[in-house]
């Protein structure tokens, strides 16, 4: 890709990755969530791989798919965590710790530290959803020849 | 009647994705068709939780006493969404395999099973 | 020990006893039959309608009912063209399959 | 707060987190990863029997999510909002079918995977399709069934797809992934339909508001053209020879058992969701005239096969026949409910387990053939008998069970499909008859063009996982023949009975009173 590119990922990969995290740590307050963030950053590799061809990247194949499974198993981890009540019981909810704050009643510009345990799987899914939707546009780009043009 | 215009839209879009999975013969295509079908799925989805001047169902950024749209269609349709995704993505794998194998992504000529 | 069928039973013992008795009988048969069979002799090689089979030879199973398929030869035929493998015509039957549902559920 | 409260829960979320962890275990070593494997599969093996066991014996089990208690349905409002599991004798029933599948699957795959053939990806795919049919199965919320159904699609194509060095098996992966794909549409289609007239996705709470508006009857439409087509029913059968006889032979077994979860949901839908708001003779004669059509054509397309893996394909389409055609007589004389109405969906039910076994035999042992010669050309192969001789016994024994030679358990449950669809009508019997002639003559073709006849070549022999893979399918098929009257009364009647007239039971264990 001519310099003109290059030059314009290297300057908007860092905000699309900042957009992607904040609709992530967002996703118990506003529209998003792990999904929509994780498919946002993923967006800027698939930029990168545009930009500097699958074969640059071919090397985070192993890295993509460990961090994929890292994200599945701390989602279902989440979920045993309320297995004393119930499976996917949030127990994290209103015990004043990590994200343990009480929802405050009426319009409020909303506090990142509420919501027990969806913040955390909101985590989760983004890691899950980085990686795997990563590897897999990097492992299509691979399949179709992937040289540096 | 301009209410129902909406289920006009997702009708139309699951008939030109049936279309296109009956007569197109690129098999980049018929996953193309199946995408549509799955978006006027979800289209279908998200209208059925619509109230009329209703806000988006944000529990913290609603003016007190709001109509809300319902949330629950909306994680039905995301929810939707992310399967559909897995299924493009397998399918356009699965089609990028057998390319390299036969040099042909005609769903006429990709024929070696039946009978 | 017994499967009630609405019309009768079915007991896989009892059944077995009467395999058991029939086959001692057949046993029974068997053994008064002559014994001239010898082993290592001609008697032990392969014939195929009356011609000495040949060495390895093996009658495979498309071979079998040859004869039925080729008296049915018009249905298989138009059953072969029925699942021809194209992808369209998998979802073409499915959207038959699907309107003939549709309309026996609407119509009732 | 003792594990059995959590069994249903735990039999799809631990296989679920098992396929998880398997990839990352692997990479830190193999054993660690077999181990692995073991565990996780008797784990669910010892969860799904307790969940069986709980259901027989003290009646139906529910579990909801996120609740402060398992037991706790309703929420504030007096609304069943959250996600919920509900395990009645059918649901049980089909969880020890896929345990049982599972773990013969399982048990193959040690020795049948190679390693640098993508074992661990299997093994993965594996436990994702096995927690995607327990989840099917179990639970109680019509948007839930969507979502395992999909997981289930996914990780089956994924299946039959992954082994990418060879061209056969991705046509039919993206084949089948298409079908899949749409037939998931259908059903997400209908779900729409009716959270949109009933404002729930509870199945409890649907089924008691379903009143038979058009709406809803179009809904049904579309569950049942879904299902149907997930099922395998004909007209729209075509992909299932092409997944099952390309997929490997410890993943086909696992399609079948995942066809027959997809028939559980129509059952399901049938016999709790729509029972109040159904014309039950119409759609009744409907399933029953689609399994006729099913074993027939199915049947045909066996006899002139070449491949065994094709044929045993179209040998297990055809045992769908037999399913629907027992249900199906079951559901036309519901609204009349006489004697046989019960005898049939007893044998439709009981044929779906013998039909896991017999199938899972025969795919299993068709592996072997493949995986000593290289090849299931029928053209190539003869002799195979004088160096696998375990295998050919087994085969012989699976084909013998599922032309229903007496006294094996094939003839059990045809048995009883034979003498209540008779009182319907003759005609189905007669069909279904030469349907069960045909197959002992394909079977029988097979049996002897692969494993008779003099050596042709050497041929590899099986290993000891396969073997003990093949042998506790074989023992569960001999035990079903010889007491057939055991399994019936103690699994397969409080199955029927529970979509039979244990609807009512249904709605009253998640509405209350």
């Amino acid at each position: 890709m001519t310099v003109v590119v290059r030059t314009v990922a290297r300057i908007i990969t860092p905000m699309i990755l900042a957009f992607g995290g904040y609709v992530i740590m967002h996703g118990h307050l506003t529209p998003g969530g792990g999904f929509q963030g994780g498919a946002v950053v993923a967006s800027a590799i698939a930029l990168l791989l545009v930009v500097f061809g699958a074969r640059r990247l071919a090397g985070y194949k192993n890295l993509l798919s460990l961090l994929e499974d890292l994200g599945a198993i701390a989602f279902v981890a989440l979920a045993f965590l309320g297995i004393g009540y119930t499976f996917f019981r949030n127990v994290l909810a209103g015990s004043g710790g990590l994200f343990g704050m009480p929802v405050p009643s009426g319009p409020n510009p909303g506090f990142l530290d509420t919501g027990g345990t969806l913040p955390l799987m909101n985590w989760a899914v983004g890691l899950k959803v980085i990686a795997g939707l990563g590897s897999v546009v990097l492992l299509l780009g691979l399949f179709g020849g992937g040289d540096d043009r | 009647m301009i209410g129902n215009f909406p289920f006009v839209v997702c009708m139309i879009l699951i008939a030109l994705g049936l279309w296109a999975l009956l007569f197109r013969r690129n098999l980049i295509k018929l996953a193309i068709g199946i995408t549509l079908i799955e978006s006027g799925v979800n289209l279908f989805l998200v209208t059925l939780g619509y109230v009329r001047a209703g806000v988006a169902p944000i529990y913290t950024y609603a003016p007190p006493g709001a109509k809300m749209v319902l949330p629950t269609p909306q994680a039905l349709t995301l929810t939707s969404i992310v399967i559909g995704l897995a299924t493009t993505a397998l399918m356009l794998a699965f089609a990028v395999v057998i390319y390299r194998h036969r040099g042909t992504l005609d769903a006429r000529k990709i024929r070696e099973l039946k009978g | 020990m017994r499967l009630v069928t609405g019309q009768g039973y079915w007991s896989p013992l009892v059944w077995l006893a009467l395999a058991a008795g029939v086959a001692l009988l057949a046993w029974a048969f068997w053994s008064r039959g002559q014994r001239t069979y010898k082993a290592g002799t001609e008697q032990d090689l392969p014939f195929l309608s009356g011609e000495r089979a040949p060495e390895g030879a093996h009658v495979r199973a498309p071979h079998l009912y040859w004869g039925f398929a080729q008296a049915l030869r018009p249905v298989m035929d138009w059953l072969k063209a029925f699942h021809s493998g194209f992808l369209g015509d998998y979802v073409t039957w499915t959207v038959i399959l699907l309107a003939v549902a549709l309309l026996v559920v609407v119509l009732t | 707060m003792t594990i059995g409260m959590h069994a249903p829960i735990l039999a799809i979320a631990v296989p679920l987190l098992g396929a998880f962890a398997l990839p990352v275990l692997a990479k830190v070593h193999r054993s660690l990863r077999d181990l692995w494997a073991i565990a996780v599969g008797a784990f669910t093996c010892a969860m799904v029997i307790t969940v069986a066991v709980q259901a027989f014996t003290s009646g139906i089990q529910v579990y909801t999510l996120g609740a402060a208690s398992p037991t706790d349905t309703i929420a504030s409002g007096g609304f069943p909002i959250r996600i919920m599991l509900v395990v009645d004798g059918m649901s049980a029933f089909m969880g020890l079918i896929s345990a049982l599948v599972g773990l013969a699957s399982l048990i193959y795959a040690f020795h049948f995977l190679k390693e640098e053939q993508g074992k661990t990806l299997a093994m993965t795919l594996f436990f994702l399709l096995w927690a995607g049919m327990l989840g099917m199965e179990y639970t109680g919320d019509m948007f839930n069934f969507f979502v395992f159904l999909e997981v289930t699609s996914i990780a089956a194509c994924a299946l039959v797809g992954y082994r990418t060095w060879e061209s056969r098996p991705a046509e039919a992966a993206f084949k089948t992934m298409a079908m899949y794909t749409v037939g998931g549409l259908l059903v997400l289609l209908a779900i729409g339909i009716l959270y949109g007239e009933h404002g729930a996705l509870n199945l409890a709470y649907l089924s008691s508001r379903i009143a038979g508006s058009q709406l809803d009857k179009i809904a049904l439409g579309l569950l049942l053209g879904g299902l149907l087509m997930k099922a395998g029913a004909v007209p729209a059968h075509m992909w299932a020879p092409d997944a099952y006889g390309e997929a490997p032979a410890q993943a086909a077994i696992v399609l079948v058992a995942n066809t027959q979860a997809s028939l559980y949901g129509l059952w399901r839908v049938l016999f709790t969701l729509f029972a109040g708001a159904l014309s039950a003779p119409a759609v009744g004669w409907l399933v029953t005239s689609l399994g006729v059509l099913t074993l027939l054509v199915a049947v045909l397309m066996a006899v002139i096969q070449t491949d065994l893996g094709r044929l045993i394909a179209y040998g297990a389409v055809s045992q769908i026949g037999y399913m629907l055609l027992g249900v199906g007589v079951g559901l036309t004389v519901l609204s009349s409910r006489p004697d046989f109405g019960l005898v049939a969906m007893q044998g439709g039910i009981f044929h779906m387990m013998n039909d896991a076994a017999t199938i899972g035999l025969l795919f299993l042992a068709a592996g072997v053939v493949k995986r000593a010669v290289g090849t299931r050309d029928l053209r190539a192969l003869g002799g195979l008998g004088h160096d696998l001789k375990w295998t050919g016994g087994f085969f012989f024994l699976g084909a013998m069970a599922l032309a229903g030679i007496p006294p094996l358990n094939g003839f059990a449950s045809k048995l009883l499909i034979y003498e209540s669809s008779f009182r319907l009508s003759p005609i189905l019997t007669a069909i279904a008859v030469l349907g069960s002639i045909l197959l002992l003559a394909v079977f029988a073709r097979a049996f002897q063009g692969a494993f008779l006849g003099p050596r042709l070549r050497e041929a590899k022999p099986a290993s000891l996982s396969m073997l003990i893979a093949m042998g506790v399918l074989a023992a569960v098929i001999l035990a079903m023949g010889l007491v057939p009257d055991f399994f019936v009364e103690h699994l397969v009647t409080p199955a029927a009975e529970a979509l039979w007239r244990g609807r009512d039971l249904y709605l009253a264990a998640v509405l209350g009173g």
